[in-house]
Parts: C-alpha cells; structure tokens; sequence
C-alpha cells in the first residue's frame, strides 16, 4: 500500500460498508503494512473533502469514522421507509439530559434534580437505545446504580466527545427571565 | 373568570397590593388533565408560574406562588385527577417555607447569612432543574442518527451471510413496544390458552393445505393427551369462525369431514 | 426536481443508505413530481458511470437498485472486527411477534396492530429465512394470505412449542391497569 489513492479507495469501501464507525486503530489492522497515523488520517481528510457537496457526508464521531446522510435529505429516506423514528418523552429527555451532564449519577440523584419519581421505563427506554449504562454503584446503602451515557449515545448525537454538548445555560442567565422555560410546552 | 381561584382577599406583593388573580390561571375544566400532564413534576409547575409571572427567582414571594401553587393542586384534587405525592410534599415545603419568612430573624443568626433565607434552597433546586430542562431541549434538538440522518451501509457478501440473532426475549420487547404504542385503543389480550389454540390452528390448516377433506377424527391425536385435544378442538371452531374451514357431515353419524374453504369456490 | 445533478444526489444518498435493493417504482415514490422511468434510469446511468473504478458499485439486480461492494475488497471487510452482530429492526420484530403470538394472520392484521403498512421486505426477510410461511388464505376479498411462524422458527428460538414463548398474559394487562400507559407511549 504505497499509494494513497488505492488507500483511499480502500478506506472508502470498507467505511461505506459498515454500519458501525470504524475507528483508526480498526483501519491501520486492515493492511499488512503497518500505516502511520498520519497517513490514514491524510486520506481520510482527502476523502471528507471528496464527498463535500453530496447527499452522504464523512464524519468522525466518537467511536471512529462513519458515511452518513446529511439531515437535508432525511425527508427522502423517511419517505423510503416510513417507520416512525421513537419522540421521546421531555421525562427521558430530562433524564438523558442529567445523565449525560451530570455523570455518572443515580436514580435517587435524577430524582433529586427533577423533583419526581424516575420511571423505570424511563431507564429502560434510554438503555435500550444504547444511550446510557450502569458503570459502577455507589458505595452507600443498597449501593445504587450509577449511570452514564455510553460512546454510542455520542454517535448517535454527531459528537466526538462530551465537551462537545451544547453547553450549559450559565446559572446566572437564568436568574433572569428565560423565555426558554416560560414557554409551556403542550406537546403531547 | 374563575369564581373557584378569585377569592376576595388578595396579597400583598412585594408590598404592592395585590388586586386580581392573574387571568391565565384559569384554565377551562377539560383541558385540565391534559394541562397538567405537560408538567414534569412540582419543580416544573412553580417555575412555569414563576416564569409566567415574570417574578424573581431569587425573591420569590412565597405566599403568592404558595397561594398559587395550591390552587393548582386543589384543582388537581377536585378534578380528582391522580395527584403525585410530589406535588403534596412540595406544597408542604412551600408552607414551612413561608411560616419561616414570618418568624423575626435573629441578630445571631446573620453570621450564617447564607442560611438565613429559608428560600435559597428551593431557589437552588429549581436553577438546577430549570437548567436541565433547557438541556434537555437543547440535546433534543441535535441531530440524532435514525430521525435526522442515517449511517451508511451498503451491501456486501459478508452482510448477507450475518443473520440477526434473536432470542424469545427480544419477542416479548417488541411486543411490550407494540403495547405501549398502542396505548388504550386496543387491549391484546393474548394467555397461554389462546398461544396453544394459535398453535394449533396453524398445525390444522397446514394439515388441511393439500385441499382435500379431511376425517375429522385424523385431525386429532390422542396421544398428545386430553387437553392438547379441546385446544385442537377450540382451534377448528375458531378457524371455522373464521371462515377458513368448513366442516361437513352428509347424515347423521357418518364421518365428519374437514376441509379448507378458499380451495373450492 | 428539475436538476438531474440533484435528482442524482438524492437517488445516491438514498441507495447507499439502504442495504436492501430499491426498485424504479419505490424511487418514484421518494419525489412529488412525477419523474418519468426515462429520467430516473439516465441518472441511475450516470450514476453508475460514475462510480466506475470505486470499491462500490451500483449495480441492477432482479429487485432493484443497490450499492455493493466489490468482491477484491471483501477481504479487508472480513478483517474489520468480526462484525458486530446485525440486528432486525424494530418493524421486523414487531411483525415477527405479531405473526407469533397471533397466527395465523394476515398481513392486514399485522398492519392494524402496528399501525402502519408493512413493507414488502420484512415479509421477505423472514420467509427468507424460513421463520414464516403462508399457511392459506382469508376467505374474504383478495383472499390475503395467512402467515404463521415455522419450525425452524422455534428451533432456532430453542423453543420446543409456541406456547414456551413468553407469556403475554401479565403484559397483555398494561394497557388497562397501568396508569402510566399513556405516558409510555410517548417515551417509547
């Protein structure tokens, strides 16, 4: 493998037909030779630049690097398969919300910061969806579960790392009015 | 608007009097259960009320938001619509909280000043909360894989040969989802008895496939024990219910015959 | 869709997000105007034109369209950590428990209890592999075919009868006890 354009078509293949990222550890294991880092990622930034412009774009998220649609052509895919994607309930979005800023945390912590009871439909649905996973238990009594969200909760989001999230609101902005939360939102 | 909610003795605010409920409080009996669900618990209801009347969080006045808060909840209750315990305990905390405000502080107590106001507590919790709320926003509206965009993957040898895996637990998941998203327009009522008579039914029509009549007596096999047969028996009623067999008899005590009904029209 | 440049765009995003072959018909569907068959088979010409000398290629097969990869790069698929299991989709499994706890149904059944229509492929994806079959046919209008789960349906489940499947009977009761119903189908 000497030249990088038999490289990139390489990479492009195997990306192409993978449904789960692929990451650069993964990739150098595909050849014999042993390929520098600098290499791979060379040819991966050539062949993000190659697919700029089309419907399906390359990214690198957290678990490594994957061909997906870019959100404009969704409305054509949804009409190939009309399954309806799962909305998520504002619980399990607040629920997913806490673990992902606040991990790892427990139930009770959940409950604490939502002021209600947490659901264990709540739990199930977000572990279900590979977003969240019990990494540890707390050293109190019943030593509860600590939840954190997982690497393919990150995929999933288009994000590479945490501190990719959108940011908090500043504790401070909210001492202020907030059109964010005054707004009640009657989607049911 | 309301006669329920307007009582004639109103706050005081901030030392402003206080003269009339504010008009969005009301809300029109039927779309209470609705209007209240969209709340996600106590800490959601004071800071929408907080929020809508444009109040400071960081003064809240207490005996107005209380007075307001436990509207809520009277209408909750006169609704008799389930009323989480969460909703109670919060009241409680609102009138302790507020009973404390009425009590002179004393001298000593300021060197602790940031105990002083019974207040700062609640106020903390619904910062926090109110900043998980506009998380949780926020996280909804990122691009998430299967509703916004999907990952690639075309088709190669390899994948074809890969069969999904699937275990009878991951039947009794799909069918939970199937319940919950079917909601209360249908009840699945679906026990043991009716899976056997299922079983069953299928056995009999793939017994019945070549088209012919069948003896009624060769359908049922009494090695499989006395119960096996009422549910072979229940199914040929069900699949003649059905009308996917029809049952036939030329007199009085000769042979019953079975066959499938579409064969022969 | 006046532009054969989009119309090209979108008919590759599509066919490379779906490992599942797309006939013209299916295509057809995807726009609000009405494309001719002309059309769609000269960009699905140049499609292919360009995407010679690739690692993928689009090529026509009985059902359809789809994208493949090239047999010479089968071997570095084949080195990319034993691919992690496939998963049937949610609509797969749901139809596969409909036809399980329910036989014999029809495909109109199955679409009453889901509450959408039932793609083609799902159907063919579980005949193909041999959990369901037609076991006759509704005697109303159209005569529907009647499917019901196989043998090798229960040996592959390690089930000796249908009946040592999961009882529904507890579950079947969460539509009615469960006060919480409602709030489960919006978390689901």
């Amino acid at each position: 493998m000497n030249n990088i354009q038999d490289l990139k078509l390489i990479l492009e293949s195997v990306l192409l037909s993978s449904r789960e990222p692929i990451s650069i550890n993964e990739m150098r294991r595909l050849f014999d030779d042993d390929l520098s880092i600098e290499l791979l990622r060379r040819a991966l930034d050539e062949l993000c630049l190659a697919w700029q412009g089309r419907g399906v774009e390359l990214v690198q998220i957290a678990e490594g690097w994957r061909f997906q649609t870019r959100p404009e052509y969704q409305r054509y895919l949804s009409r190939l398969n009309p399954e309806k994607q799962p909305k998520y309930s504002r619980a399990v979005m607040e629920t997913l919300a806490i673990i992902a800023y606040k991990q790892p945390v427990t139930r009770g912590d959940i409950e604490e910061i939502r002021g209600v009871t947490v659901n264990s439909q709540i739990i199930k649905t977000l572990e279900e969806r590979d977003w969240i996973k019990v990494v540890g238990h707390r050293d109190v009594p019943g030593r509860p579960a600590l939840f954190a969200t997982t690497a393919s909760f990150l995929s999933d989001l288009n994000l590479r790392a945490l501190d990719e999230l959108p940011a908090l609101l500043d504790l401070g902005s909210l001492t202020h009015a907030n059109p964010h939360t005054a707004e009640l939102n009657l989607e049911l | 608007m309301s006669a329920t909610l307007a009582t004639p003795r109103l706050a005081l605010v901030k030392g402003e009097p206080f003269t009339q409920m504010p008009l969005d409080l009301y809300i029109p009996p039927d779309a209470l259960a609705v209007y209240l669900s969209a709340f996600e618990g106590p800490l959601d209801l004071l800071l929408y009320l907080i929020r809508r009347h444009n109040l400071d969080v960081l003064d809240i006045p207490m005996a107005e938001i209380t007075r307001q808060y436990m509207a809520y909840v009277d209408l909750m209750r006169s609704k008799q619509l389930e009323l989480a315990a969460e909703y109670l305990l919060m009241a409680a905390l609102l009138i302790e909280i507020k009973s404390r405000m009425l009590l002179p502080r004393h001298a000593h107590l300021d060197e602790s000043d940031e105990q002083a106001d019974p207040r700062a507590e609640l106020v903390r919790r619904l910062l926090e909360y109110e900043q998980m709320k506009a998380a949780a926003l926020e996280l909804d509206e990122q691009p998430r894989r299967g509703r916004d965009y999907q990952a690639i993957a075309v088709w190669h040898e390899d994948a074809a040969k890969l069969l999904p895996h699937v275990e009878s637990a991951d039947l009794r998941i799909a069918w939970l989802g199937l319940l919950a998203r079917a909601g209360t327009q249908q009840h699945h009522k679906v026990g043991h008895q009716a899976l056997s008579v299922r079983e069953a039914m299928s056995h009999l029509l793939e017994a019945l496939q070549h088209g012919d009549y069948v003896e009624f007596t060769r359908l049922f096999d009494p090695a499989q024990g006395r119960s096996r047969l009422v549910v072979t028996f229940i199914a040929m009623l069900e699949l003649v219910r059905e009308q996917l067999i029809e049952i036939a008899q030329n007199a009085a005590f000769s042979p019953i015959y079975v066959r499938l009904m579409y064969v022969h029209e």
